[in-house]
């Protein structure tokens, strides 16, 4: 037997009302949907003006994610983010969001700048995952993602995170470690894709449907298991029917949360972040003596 | 501790089953098969070929640490199953599976133990809960080790045997990588060193959150640290993939590990570098008036292995 | 200021000077010839093919800065032949000649200015002056204009153009490199911006230290950049080199590089970042009730150029 | 006319006073001895145990340049090296002991590793210099060896370098900025090899016997000149000729050294260090409306 506290029977509850798949999966469709707003569309309108920052120093530059330097309602800050590609071409360059070693090297030096500087940290979460190529894996892409996650975690500047599209994976992560993260309506946020998780827990990357259902990577799921802060309104059937509009509401969004952190105490802004995500996660405690099972 | 073959849950690439179409105690690489005893015997090393077998938790906690110096804690977390989740069967089903199987509560032993006689704090992974996958309990726990090498000034050993998050918990399982990144953050600010030793397999969201941020990063021989799985990248890219891709001996020549020790030395080599990161208040204090010379015999391979001055 | 062809020290692979075999104002790409006045007005950029001519430290920060508003410093040092050199003539010949043909006192001028309106400190380095070697002097300056950024509370911006250490200081000039290094470490810890400006040539000890060192960093088009210089590097290795080895768009390419800036862009992009970077306490009160769009028109090489919203 | 103060004018006298080529170019013959330890000859001899550190945690693991933990007098230190090979395999092996971008990062993830944990480092400099291969200075050659000095500048822990062989330009500087700097009695140290020097200053590399007597790169030069702390004495007739002994010399001077620092106090340790070099460089100033020229 395992004993649970009464708010993980609420949690349990909560999800046990499923709702409806088919509402899921819109979902899933409008976070890729190739219309949506990406990173740099969004800087575009966030930003009073911005520069972007290149090259990892160590031997490339990655179009898949993107850094630079932007004056954000008269601060300057240092943003980053996934970056997909609208056409074929651009979706082509970008490698669809997909991000390389180098691009994470580039957004830990883009960090480190940011600490370094006092300059608080913007992070925009658009990927279907890291890339799982070769080179990228000879390039260390495991641990770029533990030390780009270990560089927002060790910042003691303000960090504000936000999911605007996919929020796949490791890849994802390792930039969406802040004091606040936000997300918008129909982003997703998840440890796999559902297809990745259908392929192998259904043994059929055809029940992503299904998958999508289940593990449910919808913005409510995160609010209610803690995993992010606030939910960012869309405009009216998706942020990809009106960017402009879109972009306002994810800008009240960061900059009341960028406000909300610049008011706390600096000093203890990592403790704080730390013990934030030390909370995240859910368990119970054995009954001794019990048979194994949670009822 | 009996090897059981459990459907466990894996990187999207490895095989349907760990053993698949083999008894677990036959070698995949040559095929010797031995009995339990024998295989506990050899640490399940294949005498033959080399090959390192999966290792469970207990054995490797027994082989690696001084005897009897294993203190467990947070032994009585369990999953508590937040997403009521179900695929083809319930993840509740699957843990109390799990649990049975391999007598463990989760995939992730932790306490504290001494190597040598140097104290340290310990966290060990098991492949055969779950496919070692990460939770909400095993990154709990981690950071419960942590805790105890920060709070007793000892360095943090972590041995990883994982394929990954648990999907079962999804967006859950997806920030115990950062918490866990969050907890080696807190053992570096204590200036403790943290050794992480990579077993087979230590794939996905394990090898890109703690296990990768080893002060020294230990791998054993052939285990497979790639962050996507091989099939994957196979299936993704198209690319031909190198016979070692993501394997200790290529992340060594790659430079993403410090040194490769086969499983039989792990221990002398555990307890080597504990000793040298030792405080120097622990040593006798009559300074030597000169440096010692490394013995030679049966620890030459420490300087073999290191290519540093002996046992 | 007109170009002289002096006997400059480079790096070992620099052709044996500048303008070897032509006329200082004849295009080594395109063979265009100009008048000095011509040139001068075209900012020594060939109006046929964009090639950057190497420009004197007075008419780079006349170019740069807003005018009237470099306040130089440390105009006083010069060197002192600490080695008593003597190579087929003495160096003390060499620094005379130097001095005669520039006018300036040594391969470097540091001081403050404006641009667009934003104060910094500022370093620009002039090739004519012994090929833009770093010395003693060099070194010193540089550590003054990081002094001035501390003192001020303002961003550093360095100019580069050189051909590495000075030889004929031999370690004295080596030790220039981690002066000026520490010197940026100086200006990191006071939480002040580096802009770090790279033109043709800017290898050996100089980008090996300070230059590389930019929290932004900008290249002129086609300026060399490598540590060793293609000849050394051929001679060295066998190796055949590509094309466009060690040039600003390759370090670009491969990531050592933000920005490559043609210079008549030169400085827009440098006050956009001034600006960027000032603090928010220097902008009007007034909050903006929404993001002003980007301009269009003549600016647009700035969205171009920085892939950004916009001047 | 350039005024001097009467200190630089008392080393250029000294340095007027040239000595013999010959001796010169016997120090530059032995610091090129392959004969001579190298950096794991003194590993082996001065720590009781030590352990190679491997891999730049990007794409590769350097052999001319080392890395590891080791027991120096009971107490835990960080060491680097550039490490040469004595026979033809292991020259060729260790590259002549000219480090690669992948070489001058792991000694960078030396350097905090040990500052990370509060242990000293200790460096040994012989290099002809950083490699001149096209791969080297595409990953970056400049950068490293620049912020591999960074490091080191940066360190809050105690930093000893000694110069063993060969102090060959950029590349031994990488790794030789510390709180004391050695260097052994037969060691060089300069800013260019006397060919590379005798090539482009006598457009002849065969000159460099004269060259190297004029730029003098040797221990007398550097302490005179400030760049070194003391003279490491060896063996009669050079290091090459008594391994242990050397050994035991070079451990004194750098046990002695270490200590000093190690009773220095550590929260102004890196501002120290920085005067330390920023003191390096001999100038004069100009007499205003005067003539340029140093007499
Ligand atoms: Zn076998
Ligand atoms: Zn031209």
């Amino acid at each position: 037997m395992v004993r649970l506290t009464e708010e993980v029977h609420r949690l349990r509850r909560r999800f046990q009302e499923r709702g409806e798949e088919s509402d899921v999966w819109e979902v899933v469709q409008n976070a890729r949907h190739r219309d949506r707003p990406y990173t740099l569309d969004y800087a575009e309108r966030l930003f009073t003006d911005y520069v972007e920052l290149h090259g990892d120093r160590v031997g490339g530059d990655d179009p898949a994610l993107v850094a630079g330097i932007a004056t954000y309602h008269r601060r300057c800050v240092v943003f980053l983010g996934h970056q997909k590609g609208r056409d074929l071409t651009e979706r082509t360059h970008r490698n669809f969001g997909m991000a390389r070693p180098e691009g994470y090297r580039k957004a830990i030096r883009a960090i480190e700048l940011a600490d370094r500087l006092g300059l608080p940290i913007l992070t925009f979460i658009d990927t279907p995952g890291a890339y799982p190529g070769v080179g990228a894996e000879q390039g260390g892409q495991a641990g770029v993602i533990a030390r780009s996650i270990l560089a927002l975690a060790r910042a003691d500047v303000p960090v504000v995170c936000a999911v605007i599209g996919e929020g796949g994976s490791g890849g994802a992560l390792a930039i969406a470690v802040g004091d606040r993260v936000l997300m918008q309506e129909n982003a997703i946020y998840s440890v796999i894709s559902p297809e990745g998780c259908a392929a192998i827990l259904w043994k059929d990357a055809g029940q992503a449907k299904k998958a999508a259902f289940a593990f449910r990577p919808i913005a409510r799921a995160c609010l209610d298991l803690g995993v992010i802060d606030a939910i960012v309104p869309e405009p009216p059937a998706g942020a990809h029917r009106d960017h402009d509009r879109a972009a306002r509401l994810l800008d009240d969004a960061i900059r009341g949360a960028l406000a909300e952190v610049e008011a706390e105490p600096a000093a203890s802004r990592r403790s704080r972040r730390r013990a934030k995500f030390r909370a995240m996660g859910v368990w119970g405690m054995a009954e001794p003596d019990a048979a194994p099972a949670i009822t | 501790m009996a090897q059981i073959s459990v459907d466990i849950e894996r990187g999207p690439d490895e095989p349907a089953s760990p053993h698949q179409g083999r008894h677990p105690n036959t070698c995949p690489v040559c095929s010797s098969h031995y009995r339990d005893d024998e295989l506990v015997a050899a640490l399940r090393v294949c005498r033959q070929c080399g090959h390192h077998f999966r290792l469970p938790a207990r054995e490797r906690i027994a082989q690696l640490v001084d005897a009897g110096s294993f203190q467990e804690a947070a032994a009585d977390l369990r999953n508590a199953d937040p997403l009521a989740f179900v695929d083809r069967k319930p993840y509740t089903e699957r843990l109390t599976e799990a649990e049975l199987a391999t007598g463990l509560g989760d995939a992730m032993l932790v306490g504290t133990a001494s190597v040598g006689g140097r104290p340290c704090a310990l966290a060990v992974m098991d492949f055969f809960f779950m496919g070692g996958s990460m939770g909400s309990v095993v990154g709990e726990k981690f950071c419960v080790a942590a805790d105890l090498a920060v709070a007793r000034g000892v360095p943090l050993v972590a041995v990883a045997s994982s394929g990954g998050a648990r999907m079962q918990e999804n967006v859950l399982a997806l920030m115990q990588m950062a918490k866990t990144v969050m907890a080696v953050d807190q053992v570096r600010a204590a200036r403790l060193p943290f050794i992480s030793i990579c077993s087979d397999p230590t794939t996905g969201g394990v090898i890109a959150s703690f296990a990768a941020l080893g002060d020294v990063m230990i791998a054993e021989p052939g285990a497979l640290m790639s962050f996507a799985g091989p099939r994957v990248v196979q299936q993704t890219t198209g690319e031909t993939l190198p016979t070692d891709f993501g394997r200790a001996e290529s992340q060594l020549r790659l430079g993403h590990v410090d040194l490769v020790v086969p499983r039989a030395e792990l221990t002398a080599a555990l307890g080597r570098l504990l000793q040298l990161f030792a405080p120097s208040t622990d040593e006798p204090t009559a300074d030597a008036p000169a440096p010692v010379p490394p013995p030679a015999g049966p620890m030459g391979w420490l300087r073999r292995l290191f290519g540093g001055a002996g046992g």
